[in-house]
């Protein structure tokens, strides 16, 4: 399947990701109304290493993902290899927060969970992170198991 | 007053056709004359004319110039000249027969000369050299003097008029060739100009031609750097040229000059065997500028044979006729079909596929 | 002395969405946060105008303006003189500038109609029937020559194969980035055209595109070595540049970093200084000596081309050039560009390529010696229709290397010199040569091409030309506009309507 | 074909299912569920209470869940025994069931210490099930006053599913703090506080002892009345079907990583079971709904021929109260070190030994902490990683690079 992959030798550290993210799961079609004058909660997040290397990090879409297993209200799923929540379910008890290796579950500021769905349950059908980055340093392609040395 | 060939550059649409007997016959001018009339309409009375080889037996050995003069002063004034490089051996009237729709001729004469050997010793050149040379003075330099045919054993003839007309204005049913090509011209812009009429000649090599190439300028900037002057800035003036140099000068085989002139595409030539493939890369890469490009069909006189070749896309029409040992090629069957009314044999060659005919060794 | 800023930032504060991309991205530190009043504020002084922050704003909240603050209207001392007189009476330096001379000095290309066939002969479909932009450089046989079974020999002198007549002009491994390079590199081999490393040497990881590359040796020699020099398929003698004819090269110390350094076989951190003529080419018979040093040293497997600036008696040098070994000449315009050229020498030397271009081709023809060598001509090719147009005066083909920056992303804002490109192509600071990826840069390079292919297939069929060696030199398919007669006949072509 | 039993119908029942439809999708698969409910979680009644979810909602899995693994599920049945020997199960019902492989799914049940005089309390629950939800559902009023024994985390969620329902919370407990299983003073200091403030009382190192009617008699003498009592002190697994089939029972069925009781091809998952908390290197009961799940899979693939162990089993809470969340993992063994950050609205407590992290508390500001759990977990050293940064903000830039290359740039 594909999935978000990360080529950190061109991550610019822009954070147009986090915004590009947060204004394709606003339901808005304006991105000035969807996010000036709020805090944004996006489900990818940019990071920045000692060296000053930069990378966007958002959900693996694990083989074995264990935020589902540890769901308490089996709102997350995988279906078709997409790790999904079910908002209706999701009480917001963040035990996926708790579990999540990567850090890629965060709370969408109003208390419940969120995580990447591949933009498949927005308007956007594809990821909005890896359209709008400037450098082609998230990509969503098919990888094999073996980690890819890119 | 409108500008003549040589000063601007027209274009024109035109008829050909040509007949050789393989085996060497000599055949008068009257079926090529007749092959002219149904394609009428290809042309538009501003130009015809006619090549035939193996007509000056008797003077084989010389070369048999024919020239149109403007005035008695212009003919004298060539005539200093050709004498300075060459033995007239005859110097005499192309007769003609006047007809109402010839008009505005010039002097019209044949000189047979044969080069001084001294000359050639001295500019350590060959004979046929030198003939292009001192043709190309006069036709570039001396004004009112028109050299448009210089071979050995043929000739042309041409003038403003339909091509049938011109035919026997030249009263042609009485020559004798074992060859005949002819032409009917269609320019769009001009009165016409006996000298801009097809064939174009150039030693025995004499081509008709109907196209309009758009190589053109690129071939002209190119064959100049090698003495060669364009004076008529026609098509058939620069392939003659391209033909003068690729086989005489350079060498090639007429299949090699054709692979020049109507090269194969470089995806037919990757798709050849490596030998082939690389004969025909070389000989893009080293004559590029000697591609014709746009629509043409020629046909390529020379001593002993012709050569029919086509642009490489087909963009004008050409057909060949086969009959015993005769070949016909026209611009249309209708004219084979006036040539040889039984004919069964024709086809339509191929875009850049040289069809070249020899008449049998020692038969002209 | 100060000045009010050239450019002004216009943010349009009601659609900011304080993501502060432009403050990320922005080399020059026009733009910041200032957390109290949470408001993105700026220090134009510092812009540049090079659109890095306009074009990442994702909410189109930002435009950078020329500034209307100006001095009092002169015709002849105009703003910007007066200014780079302040300028020099602060600093008493020369004054740098980048890219090609902007000044509105004639444009012979945009003088210069194509002819398009109609009725008397075709024009052709370039999609329904074979269109050939397949190019060789190189000399051509004076005579064929047969072996002994009588095919021909079909030996040739080195040549360098094109798919089409255009290629990425010289710049240096120094001058631009690693990434610029890589991109270059990687899309000369999709292409299989050719780019030149310029005067820098030849980074170890591009030694595997070295088929499409061509290896330069420019005065200050620096990174020439025999591997290098074999690793190519040509090897380029630089004895000019359009931008700055009659000057050397200067790579600031400040850019000779790491693998820069390494490459040119300089220490880190010192001036690269190429001086302005070869010390060992003081006349033509000393070019042909290295010509032929070259060709010794490669053992004739490769072309040599001899790149020149376009000067005023540039048909009598190229003249020499034909005669003096090299396999082709490279003509470069006076508006070629730079990474770094004083200003006064890059505004006012040279000629323009379409005069130099004409005027050599008809000069190597009227001696008969076209032949001998191929014509590459540069300084500011724009086009498709710019390089048809070169085609038709003579050229064998392009150099392009500001398009190609272009296309990389670079947004002409001539401050190569700053080494601070926020395009990642003219700098050597490593965050940002990684602002291009590429991937993305030899693709948009590849794309240029291949829109340019079909633009010329296109231009070519409407002249009803299938091969575009049918339309070198072919200038009948050109026509003048507005030119003089004098332009016209350098330009060895007619005035449209004749 | 085989017959594989499960004993219960929680979340450890449907990870085994789960497991063994990844490895067996034909054989025939029976659970006994003593609920009438298909398998939800039982943490959600509180949030049902406050009306966060519904019964429909709270179904754990989609409504065809059985049918489509191909389960059947004996509602309102319980087991009565298991025949380890012959390999069957006898239900209450008289029936018996034999299989060829059995998971013991069957939880824990509440835990009501003897107090004196509680048969007198008319209104009295015990609040584990959804059953026990919808009866305090039905016996609350707003005009009501609850009494809460306990001030665990089922006490405490009860209070605050309480909350907006009733008029008046009083939560006691003997311990001397709130949540004492999974934080320390501090921690517990700072949740009581956000608990009082949002209304609810406490009487703490105090519990009653006595009920007479309608009022509780506290161990310190006072009298505290109520409407409404709430039996909330705690747990105990439900262990006698395997200890009577002579299985290994300490506290909870013993099992090991792969699930196994010491009895062939008998399994148990879930809160049942004790286990080895890999923190704190020892076994434990962890009644923890995440470890239930890996449990009930594990035993699964196992039960269909499947090899598969979990064995990073760590206690871990994620709980929150009225918008102030909490987030806790592993255990502080003796002779840790501390790591403390801490402001008026949130702690981080880190607790390191052996160059590894043990286990952290977490109070106001849960971004990533999985990255943390994730540390415990694997038992990473921490001098292979960039603890200073990582004890700032969890995130991947301080795990290396070459994790974050593989977890990045690969298939994980």
């Amino acid at each position: 399947m594909k999935r978000i992959y990360v080529k950190e030798e061109w991550c610019l550290g822009c954070h147009l990701c986090e915004y590009n993210c947060a204004f394709a799961n606003s339901g808005l079609t304006d991105m000035v109304k969807a996010l000036r004058d709020k805090p944004i909660y996006p489900r990818i997040q940019v990071e920045t290493d000692e060296n000053g290397v930069t990378y966007a990090v958002s959900c693996r879409h694990c083989t074995d993902p264990i935020c589902v297993k540890s769901c308490i209200a089996g709102a997350l799923s995988k279906k078709d290899g997409v790790i999904e929540i079910d908002h209706s379910k999701c009480v917001g008890c963040l035990t996926c927060v708790l579990v999540c290796p990567y850090g890629a579950v965060v709370e969408d500021g109003s208390g419940v969970a969120q995580k990447c769905e591949l933009c498949m349950k927005n308007s956007c059908g594809a990821p909005a992170c890896v359209k709008g980055c400037p450098n082609g340093a998230i990509v969503y392609e098919e990888r094999q198991a073996v980690p890819a040395s890119d | 007053m409108s500008q003549l060939e040589g000063q601007v550059r027209i274009p024109s649409g035109c008829a050909v056709s040509a007949m050789i007997s393989r085996d060497g016959r000599r055949m008068n001018g009257e079926s090529i004359i007749e092959s002219m009339i149904p394609m009428h309409d290809r042309s538009n009375g501003l130009g015809g004319g006619f090549a035939a080889y193996g007509i000056y037996p008797e003077y084989k050995d010389f070369f048999a110039l024919h020239i149109f003069f403007n005035s008695r002063q212009c003919q004298s004034e060539c005539m200093t000249l050709l004498k300075e490089y060459f033995e007239i051996v005859q110097d005499e009237h192309i007769k003609v027969r006047k007809l109402p729709q010839i008009t505005d001729e010039p002097i019209i004469r044949r000189v047979f000369v044969s080069p001084m050997q001294s000359v050639l010793r001295h500019l350590q050149i060959d004979e046929k050299e030198l003939v292009v040379r001192i043709v190309n003075r006069i036709n570039a330099q001396l004004e009112g003097s028109y050299v448009f045919s210089c071979g050995k054993n043929m000739g042309a003839f041409k003038a403003v008029g339909f091509p049938e007309d011109v035919g026997r204005y030249y009263r042609l049913e009485e020559y004798e060739a074992y060859c005949w090509t002819a032409h009917g011209r269609y320019p769009t812009n001009t009165p016409g100009w006996w000298g801009g009429a097809h064939p174009f000649c150039m030693l025995d090599y004499s081509i008709v031609h109907n196209g309009e190439i758009s190589s053109y300028d690129a071939n002209r900037r190119f064959i100049e750097m090698y003495g060669y002057k364009c004076t008529l800035q026609t098509d058939t003036e620069v392939i003659t040229y391209i033909a003068d140099y690729l086989l005489r000068r350079q060498g090639l085989t007429l299949e090699e000059t054709a692979s020049v002139i109507a090269a194969p595409f470089w995806s037919t030539i990757d798709a050849k065997p490596e030998a082939e493939k690389q004969t025909l890369t070389y000989l893009r890469n080293a004559f590029p500028s000697l591609l014709v490009t746009g629509p043409f069909s020629i046909i390529l006189g020379f001593e002993g044979g012709l050569m029919a070749l086509n642009d490489r896309l087909k963009l004008r029409s050409m057909v060949v006729g086969e009959q015993g040992d005769m070949v016909y090629i026209a611009s249309e069957e209708a004219a084979i079909r006036v040539m040889a009314p039984d004919i069964t044999n024709i086809w339509s060659p191929a875009g850049g596929e040289p069809v070249i005919v020899k008449v049998k060794e020692g038969a002209f | 002395m100060n000045f009010y800023p050239e450019f002004e930032v216009e943010r349009n504060d009601s659609r900011c969405i304080r993501c502060r991309v432009c403050e990320r991205q922005c080399a020059n530190e026009v733009h910041w946060f200032d957390a109290d009043g949470k408001v993105m504020l700026s220090d134009e002084s510092k812009c540049v105008n090079c659109q890095r922050c306009v074009t990442l704003c994702p909410t189109r909240a930002l435009k950078i303006v020329k500034s209307d603050c100006r001095l009092r209207e002169n015709a002849n001392y105009s703003d910007q003189t007066i200014k780079e007189i302040y300028r020099q009476a602060e600093t008493g330096g020369v004054l740098l500038s980048s890219m090609g001379n902007p000044n509105p000095l004639p444009v012979y290309w945009d003088k210069i109609l194509i002819n398009a066939s109609q009725v008397t002969n075709p024009p052709i479909d370039p999609l329904r029937e074979p269109m050939e932009t397949r190019v060789f450089l190189g000399k051509k046989p004076k005579h064929i020559r047969r072996n002994a079974d009588g095919t021909l020999d079909t030996k040739l002198a080195p040549q360098l194969t094109l798919s089409m007549p255009v290629m990425f002009s010289a710049m240096s491994y120094g001058s631009i980035s690693y990434n610029a390079h890589a991109s270059l590199a990687r899309a000369a081999t999709a292409l299989g055209i050719y780019y030149n490393t310029g005067e820098g040497g030849l980074h170890e990881d591009f030694y595997q595109y070295g088929k499409n590359t061509i290896v330069q040796v420019a005065s200050g020699r620096f990174g020439v070595h025999k591997d290098y020099l074999e690793a190519g398929a040509a090897i380029e003698i630089k004895m000019g540049q359009g931008a700055k004819p009659g000057i050397g090269g200067h790579l600031p110390g400040t850019k000779a970093v790491g693998d820069v350094s390494k490459t040119r076989m300089i220490p880190e951190g010192s001036d690269a200084i190429s001086p302005a003529p070869h010390h060992d080419i003081y006349s033509i018979e000393d070019l042909r000596q290295l010509v032929y040093s070259l060709k010794e040293a490669t053992e004739y497997r490769l072309p040599v081309i001899v790149k020149v600036a376009a000067v005023h008696n540039i048909a009598a040098i190229a003249s020499g050039i034909a005669r003096s070994g090299a396999d082709i000449i490279a003509i470069d315009g006076f508006r070629g560009g730079t990474g770094a050229a004083p200003t006064r020498i890059r505004d006012n030397v040279g000629i323009p390529i379409e005069l130099a271009l004409a005027a050599v081709d008809k000069r190597l023809r009227d001696e008969g010696i076209r032949n001998n060598v191929s014509i590459v001509c540069g300084g500011s090719i724009r086009s498709a229709a710019d390089v048809v147009k070169a085609i038709a005066l003579g050229a064998d083909a392009c150099y392009i290397a500001t398009a190609a920056c272009l296309a990389m992303g670079c947004h002409l804002c001539r401050s190569c010199h700053t080494g601070k490109c926020n395009w990642g192509i003219a700098t050597q600071r490593p965050d940002l040569v990684k602002r291009l990826n590429p991937d993305i840069g030899s693709e948009r390079l590849i794309n240029l091409m291949n829109a340019w292919r079909h633009e010329i297939k296109e231009l070519m069929g409407g002249m009803g030309i299938n091969s575009i060696e049918a339309l070198r030199g072919n200038r009948l398919m050109l026509r003048g506009v507005g030119l003089t007669g004098k332009e016209l006949e350098i330009l060895g072509i007619s005035h449209a309507g004749e | 074909m085989k017959h594989y039993v499960i004993i219960g119908n929680g979340v450890a029942a449907a990870g085994c299912i789960e497991g063994i439809r990844s490895v067996d999708t034909e054989s025939s698969i029976t659970v006994i569920s003593a609920e009438q409910h298909p398998v939800y979680c039982r943490p959600l009644i509180s949030y049902y209470l406050e009306q966060k979810t519904d019964p429909e909602r709270m179904n754990y899995r989609t409504p065809t869940f059985y049918a489509d693994h191909g389960v059947t599920v004996l509602y309102g049945k319980t087991a009565e025994k298991i025949d380890a020997g012959t390999r069957q199960v006898t239900l209450n019902t008289g029936e018996t069931l034999p299989f060829d492989a059995l998971c013991n799914a069957t939880g824990s049940a509440p835990f009501v210490p003897p107090m004196k005089g509680l048969e007198t309390v008319r209104e009295q629950f015990t609040f584990m099930t959804l059953d026990d939800a919808l009866s305090l559902e039905k016996a609350v009023t707003p005009e009501s006053k609850v009494l809460i024994i306990g001030a665990g985390l089922i006490g405490l969620k009860c209070a605050e599913g309480l909350h907006d329902r009733v008029r008046e919370i009083t939560v006691c407990d003997l311990a001397p703090r709130v949540l004492s299983s999974i934080l320390d003073e501090t921690c517990a200091a700072m949740m009581q506080k956000h608990l009082e403030a949002n209304g609810i009382e406490f009487l703490l190192g105090n519990s009653a002892k006595e009920f007479k009617g309608n009022t509780a008699i506290m161990q310190n003498g006072d009298k505290v009345d109520f409407d409404v009592l709430v039996l909330a002190v705690g747990v105990r697994p439900n262990t006698a079907l395997i200890k009577n089939a002579g299985g290994d029972v300490n506290r909870g069925i013993r099992v090991d990583a792969a699930c196994r009781t010491s009895l062939p091809e008998i399994y148990a998952a879930g809160d049942c079971t004790e286990y080895r908390d890999i923190s704190a290197d020892t076994d434990k009961i962890m009644a923890l709904m995440p470890n239930a799940y890996m449990q009930g899979h594990t035993a699964g693939v196992n039960m269909a021929g499947g090899e598969a162990v979990f064995d990073q089993a760590i206690p871990m809470n994620s709980i929150g109260f009225f918008g102030l969340h909490c987030h806790t993992a592993g255990s502080q063994p003796e002779g840790c070190e501390m790591y403390e950050e801490a402001d008026e609205k949130h702690i981080k407590r880190l607790f390191v030994k052996d160059d590894k992290l043990t286990g952290f508390m977490l109070i106001g500001h849960m971004h990533r902490t999985g990255i943390y759990t994730a540390l415990i977990r694997n038992q990473t050293p921490l001098s292979t990683v960039d603890f200073a940064r990582l004890k700032l903000e969890p995130q991947l830039a301080a795990m290396g690079s070459a994790y974050r290359s593989k977890v990045l740039k690969g298939v994980v």
